[in-house]
């Protein structure tokens, strides 16, 4: 009998409790949420006010989920401290738990930076958890003007989110392109010039350098008016607890394939870690569900004494804006060639190095494109399929036969 | 000169959901796919009746009808009969057809009934009582023999055990393809029966079922060899085939590619002209020295079947065969199928097969040498009740090309010679061989022959009979209706009501 | 479990397949009526390679799906081996469509993911490609 | 026109019954006949008879020929062609007693007789191929002349009637035979010839037969090749013929001969050992049109015991008993019952398993 900590409740812990079962189903495990609900995707919430899901449905895993898996959830607290020599939790109330094996699971938190005037700014909000989501529901109305700072991910899926319910919205950013951090410039205006034509206005280029009651004054010297503002700026890993108890931290928690933390039977799984891109060869940190679930699996099948790694991450991310989807996957190395096949309403780029398809961005072609990912994360060299036919667009056909033949025919 | 097409395409187009599935499957490009209009054409000069683009569209949104654009009336000349006269007199040739004769002479088949106990002797349940169709085919000799020690001497000339009175005809590896003969062959060796390779040799791929398997020596000697001899479980000389008597075949150098010009020991492409006669036989005891010749070739292990056209003096020639040294006479009438011949060959050469079963058998029994061979008779046996017709008639077992064909697709489209068979049987051109899968093709012929014995245990339930043997040459079960005295007198059954 | 396999040796291409999958996950007791004047969304798609040789792919049922695992809505999941989909959970952000290597989840037209459930939600019961394909190309077996 | 008998296949239902002694006792027809009158209702008065083993001790060396016939003009073209190949050793008249049931009489003749050297010499064959054309000539060819009977030391006695009238009309209380069997006949269509009643007798061959064979044309037309004629297309005669060419002409034993006739089905030949395998497997392949299907029960008799055989399904009655040296056969135990009225050993045997019974060696 172990005793199984997981400090988080979101996809990384569900993804450890299932790890640690598919192990053993003797040991108990505690779940420290602090949030007030059960495990959710937080990317749902743009969703959730989109209304594409609801509270009910929210839910990552059924009501069961929990019960059937002998998970302890404390809800509400949060762990202040990590000693990993006496391995014991602190938690804000003061109380402690033993753990044998424990993940941190922690996430990220919004970085909201210094700005002028911010404090008095009656109706601002974070868009990161659900009840962010909840609190800024609550204070839309259809007339409301919406201002974003943050043309990322977070900031523009608020966006979409919020577009039918409120009046207006402007999202503004230092960046002078949308989606800076997974497109490139080209891209990214094909994805603006799709938001403004449903309806988002741009302010990019700028920051807003002041607030006055509803008003921001931008660097540039414009002045948006709103009602309602929402801060998207960035998130950062929620690391202090383990670099406190003295683990390896970067920017993110340094974790290893196997998820381990420098700490003896500490992993840490999910967006607050740093860890290998293959397609890159850097450490890095891809803060992104799939990889999050993988991690939080790996994670619990290790802390539980089995063995498995996720040696093979890549960063991709599948964002959607009104219709239009954008796949990215991997990245641009230095000296990497860009092939680009491109038309009004469609971009297909891919990056090639050394025979490598390291990365591609794609932007309403979305078909089938888990085949350049498998490529991208399976570093398969260009040479032993048929890349021709793949560039034209992604099929089983390009990868040869003995591919072919083990897929179609056998058991995966 | 142009003619209307002979067959409408006709397509619903309110159905129609264009997938397309017509114009990928149609070998004759009869259909194909307007971008601009977004809508399915068809070119209908093309257009065989073959059914396929009928058989596999989704909705039923086509169906080929025959076109109703006729010549002027004419008894006499027939739309058929004018239209080839203008096709000779365009290309100065010999006409060509395909399958059997299509032509509305008479089955006699049909006009005989078959006859069921009642009160005096019961019919007997197939379902709760053995009904036993084994058939043995070969030689029995005039007298028993016993041991020194008084036991029975039970060895027999070479015989062919058969499950059930039918088998696969002829059909060659080049008229038909790979995965018809794969299918036939399977399907044999399940059945327990035998197929025959036809004169094309035997692909190496399918000596593993030599067992089942009866290999013909035709007149153009195509594969033969020794080991192509020693294959089979009997050899077949075939003298003649009840569609095209008195030529030899041809098949057409498109056909004799790859594996089928390797098999046929033929030039790759060259076309494969089989003589009319075998140049070595141009009399009856030609044919008991080639009999012996096969015989001494494989040490007297293999029955010799020979197999003929059924032509006028088929008693004749068949008494002649039994005194001849052949284990089994095989005859096919003149309503068997072809993968090609000359069509005025083909539909006015030869005679029914019934007449000249009953004829045949009769002979035989009349000079007391009806155990010296055995009878399979062929050409055009449809079903299970020719089957018992034909056994109650007087022969041992059937041989069935054109319903096994059917059985793995084929819409008798009579077409074969095209060698664009969209039923992938009688082509060779991969893609559309492939169309048959053996998989398929051999567990249909298998459910074909197993829905067969059913119903010849039903009908011999019915007459009371529970084995084949009591079925063979059993005329008395047997009534003629709508007959000629004659007719009724060769077939050597009464009228019904007698 | 029973598992869709290609025997990509028979396949002719003709992609009845795609058709009587669209038509079976239509929800529709006709085809026409189905399909007629659309723009088919199917399950299994029928791919030509190289030479010329067709076969269908579909999903493949992985023992360990990367779709599940990177769904962020939980509506991907195994059941009795079979990786089902709940559309009234999926919010369509397609990340199942990035990650599936053999291009087997699809979008449909509604814009959510749709992929192979071997018709065990339809009322087929049991796969539609395999029952209409014309030459046994799809069968539908237990291999190891 | 209703057809004569031989211009028609004649369906019929039948009694049999028999009766022999192991010890070769000889014993008087009275048990036989009786033994048919409880089975009254299986016959219709179309046809009875019986055949009796034994009977002419003093004529043992001799073809013992019953024939009817029409008139004395048949009688004389006949008998002018016995003279041919035969010396005469008696002719004359056979007994019987007049009474109302029993009409329309032919002229009965028995006549004994002895092949000619001579003429077997010529001809090349032996004595019985000799019987057996002359009386196939005689049956086909001749018109108004019918031999029923000619095998040595044994009869048959046969006319239109009931069977026990038959029996009483013919005075077979006045013959001893060691072996007797019986034969009531129902005929479905036909206003019945005394030709046609049973036993049907070939050599010493005789057979009475309860059935309507399914066989009967595949049968007839195999043995028509060999020599015999089916002039009254009747089953008896079909397996009389059977039985003659099986086992006199092929040599074949009683036992194969009923593995012929009633063959075991391959299913049951499949679980035999090797040889009978074997054995099986070849009379089936070597005699397939001899294979007599459809329900029968069959009696044959012949110098020295009888086989009793029914079809391999048994779908005719046919029950066996034995009491000291005497077997009992009948299509009913009732049958037996009047024979033999307090035996204990009666049983019914499979289909298509011959009860065969031998008279003691030297006994008869």
């Amino acid at each position: 009998m172990k005793r199984y900590v997981i400090i988080g409740n979101g996809v990384a812990a569900a993804g450890c409790i299932e790890g640690i079962r598919s192990v053993e189903h003797e040991s108990e495990i505690t779940v420290i949420s602090a949030e007030e609900h059960p495990v959710y995707c937080r990317p749902l919430i743009s969703y959730y006010l989109e209304k594409k899901t609801d509270l009910q449905r929210i839910n990552y895993r059924s009501p069961a989920f929990y019960a059937d898996n002998g998970v302890k959830v404390i809800y509400g607290k949060s762990v202040t401290k990590i000693n990993a020599d006496t391995r014991q939790v602190t938690l804000n109330t003061g109380e402690t738990l033993p753990y044998d094996a424990l993940c941190n699971a922690t996430g990220s938190a919004p970085f909201v930076p210094p700005m002028k005037g911010l404090e008095k700014v009656k109706k601002q909000f974070t868009f990161m958890t659900l009840d962010d989501t909840l609190a800024l529901e609550q204070a839309v109305t259809p007339e409301s003007r919406v201002l974003i700072i943050g043309a990322g991910l977070i900031g523009l899926k608020c966006a979409e989110g919020l577009h039918k319910r409120v009046a207006e919205i402007t999202v503004c950013d230092l960046a002078p392109r949308v989606l800076s951090s997974i497109l490139d410039d080209t891209c990214a205006a094909m994805m603006q010039k799709h938001l403004e034509a449903n309806g988002i206005q741009f302010c990019l280029g700028t920051s807003a350098s002041e607030f006055t009651g509803n008003k921001a004054k931008m660097q540039d010297g414009r002045t948006i008016d709103f009602d309602v503002l929402v801060l998207a700026v960035g998130v950062r890993p929620n690391t202090a607890l383990i670099q406190e108890a003295g683990g390896k931290v970067n920017r993110g928690i340094l974790v290893d394939a196997k998820c381990s933390t420098s700490l003896p039977d500490v992993y840490a799984a999910g967006d607050c870690t740093e860890y290998h891109d293959v397609s890159s060869g850097t450490d890095k940190i891809m803060a992104l569900m799939p990889n999050a679930y993988i991690q939080g699996h790996a994670s619990g099948v290790n802390m539980a004494g089995g063995s498995e790694s996720f040696d093979c991450a890549i960063p991709m991310n599948s964002i959607g804006f009104f219709g239009l989807h954008c796949h990215t996957a991997g990245s641009q190395p230095e000296g990497c060639q860009m092939l680009e096949e491109a038309d009004e309403e469609h971009i297909k780029r891919l990056f090639v190095k050394d025979d490598r398809l390291t990365g591609f961005m794609l932007i309403g072609h979305t078909h089938r494109t888990g085949i350049y990912t498998a490529l991208v994360r399976n570093q398969t060299p260009l040479s032993t399929v048929d890349f021709e036919r793949l560039k034209i667009e992604p099929q089983i056909a390009a990868l040869g036969k003995e591919h072919r033949s083990r897929v179609l025919k056998g058991v995966i | 000169m142009n003619f209307y097409p002979e067959f409408e395409v006709v397509r619903n187009d309110s159905r129609c959901v264009r997938c397309r599935v017509c114009e990928r499957q149609c070998a004759n490009e009869v259909h194909w796919y307007d971008e601009d209009g977004k809508i399915l054409l068809s070119d209908e000069s093309k257009c065989v009746n073959c059914q396929r683009c009928v058989s596999l569209c989704p909705t039923r949104a086509l169906k080929i009808v025959k076109s109703d654009c006729r010549l002027r009336e004419n008894a006499n000349y027939s739309d058929q009969t004018i239209k080839e006269i203008y096709r000779q007199a365009e290309t100065g040739g010999v006409l060509l057809s395909s399958m059997g004769n299509p032509n509305p002479l008479p089955v006699y088949w049909d006009k005989i009934l078959i006859n069921a106990s009642q009160v005096t002797n019961p019919p007997i349940d197939p379902l709760r009582e053995p009904m036993e169709t084994k058939v043995f085919l070969g030689k029995k000799p005039e007298k028993i023999s016993r041991n020194e020690d008084g036991t029975l001497n039970t060895e027999l000339p070479p015989q062919l055990s058969l499950t059930m009175p039918v088998m696969f005809s002829a059909m060659s590896y080049g008229s038909i393809s790979y995965n018809a003969h794969a299918s036939l062959a399977r399907a044999a060796e399940k059945l327990g029966i035998y197929y025959n390779t036809g004169e094309g040799g035997l692909h190496e791929d399918f000596y593993r079922f030599g067992k089942n398997t009866i290999v013909q020596v035709a007149s153009g000697r195509f594969g033969v060899h020794k080991d192509y001899l020693e294959a089979g479980a009997a050899i077949e000389i075939k003298m003649g085939q009840g569609a095209k008597p008195g030529i030899g075949g041809h098949l057409p150098g498109t056909k004799a590619v790859g594996d089928v010009s390797k098999t046929r020991m033929i030039p790759e492409g060259s076309d494969a002209i089989s003589p009319a006669p075998h140049h070595d036989i141009y009399s009856i005891e030609d044919l008991r020295q080639l009999v012996f010749s096969l015989k001494e070739a494989t040490e007297y292990r293999l029955p010799v079947i020979v197999k003929v056209a059924a032509v006028h003096n088929i008693a004749a020639i068949a008494s002649g065969i039994a005194r001849s040294g052949a284990d089994i006479i095989a005859i096919d009438g003149f309503r068997g199928g072809t993968g090609a011949a000359p069509t005025r060959i083909r539909d006015n050469v030869g005679i029914p097969i019934e007449l000249a079963l009953a004829a045949v058998d009769k002979r035989l029994r009349d000079e007391g040498i009806r155990n010296n061979v055995s009878i399979v008779c062929g050409g055009s046996i449809r079903s299970a009740s020719d089957v018992v017709k034909a056994i109650a008639l007087g022969a041992d077992a059937c041989y069935v090309a054109t319903a096994a064909c059917l059985a793995m697709g084929c819409h008798l489209c009579r077409s074969c010679h095209t060698g664009k068979c969209n039923w992938g049987i009688a082509t060779q051109r991969p893609d559309l061989v492939k169309r048959l899968n053996p998989e398929i093709g051999y567990k249909r012929l298998v459910n074909l022959m197993d829905a067969w014995r059913h119903e010849i245990k039903e009908l011999m339930g019915g007459m009371g009979i529970n084995s084949i043997e009591a079925l063979r040459g059993n005329r008395l079960m047997l009534r003629g209706v709508g007959l000629t005295e004659k007719e009724l007198e060769i077939l050597g059954i009464g009228h019904a009501g007698e | 479990m029973k598992r869709i396999f290609v025997k990509e040796e028979w396949c002719l291409g003709c992609h009845l397949c795609e058709y009587n999958c669209a038509f079976a996950n239509s929800g529709l007791t006709d085809m026409v009526k189905a399909l007629k004047d659309k723009k088919i969304y199917p399950r299994v798609r029928v791919e030509t390679d190289e030479d010329g040789i067709t076969y269908a792919v579909s999903c493949r049922h992985c023992t360990n799906p990367l779709c599940v695992k990177s769904c962020i809505a939980g509506a991907l999941s195994i059941q009795d081996g079979v990786i089902q989909i709940d559309h009234n959970k999926c919010v369509g952000c397609l990340t199942c469509v990035l990650v599936c290597p053999h291009g087997a989840v699809v979008e449909d037209e509604k814009g959510i993911a749709q992929k192979c459930e071997l018709c065990m939600k339809n009322s087929c019961g049991a796969p539609a490609c395999v029952a209409g394909c014309p030459n046994g190309a799809i069968v539908y077996e237990e291999r190891e | 026109m209703i057809p004569l008998e031989g211009q028609v296949r004649i369906p019929s239902g039948c009694a049999v019954s028999a009766m022999i002694s192991k010890d070769g006792k000889r014993l008087n027809g009275e048990s036989i006949i009786e033994s048919m009158v409880p089975m009254h209702d299986r016959s219709n008065g179309l046809g009875g008879g019986f055949a009796a083993y034994g009977i002419y001790p003093e004529y043992r060396d001799f073809y013992a020929f019953h024939i009817f016939f029409n008139d004395t003009q048949c009688q004389k073209e006949c008998m002018n062609l016995l003279k041919e190949y035969f010396e005469i050793v008696q002719d004359e008249h056979i007994k019987v007693r007049k009474m109302p049931q029993i009409t329309d009489e032919p002229i009965i003749r028995r006549v004994f007789v002895s092949p000619m050297q001579s003429v077997l010499r010529h001809l090349q064959i032996d004595e019985k191929e000799l019987v057996v054309r002359i009386v196939n000539r005689i049956n086909a060819g001749l018109n108004g002349s019918y031999v029923f009977s000619c095998g040595k030391n044994m009869g048959a006695f046969k006319a239109v009637g009931f069977p026990e009238d038959v029996g009483r009309y013919y005075r077979l209380e006045e013959y001893e035979a060691y072996s007797w069997t019986a034969h009531g006949r129902y005929p479905t269509n036909t206003p019945g010839w005394w030709g046609g009643a049973h036993p049907f007798c070939m050599l010493d061959y005789s057979i009475v037969h309860n059935g309507e064979i399914s066989s009967y044309d595949a049968n007839r037309r195999f043995i028509e090749m060999y020599g015999y004629k089916c002039t009254l297309q009747t089953d008896t005669e079909v397996i009389t013929y059977i039985a003659d060419y099986l086992l006199r002409r092929q040599g074949l034993t009683l036992e194969e001969t009923a593995s012929v006739i009633a063959a075991p089905f391959w299913t049951t030949i499949d679980s035999k050992s090797e040889q009978e395998k074997n054995t099986y497997t070849y009379l089936r392949n070597m005699f397939p049109s001899l294979l007599v299907t459809g329900p029968f029960s069959i009696i044959l008799g012949f110098n020295g015991g009888l086989m009793a055989l029914n079809d391999r399904l048994k779908l005719r009655s046919m029950v066996v008993g034995e009491q000291d040296d005497m077997v009992y056969i009948a299509s009913e135990e009732a049958a037996i019952r009047v024979m033999a009225p307090d035996i204990q050993k009666i049983w019914s045997p499979a289909g298509g398993e011959p009860v065969i019974v031998k008279v003691k060696e030297g006994a008869f």
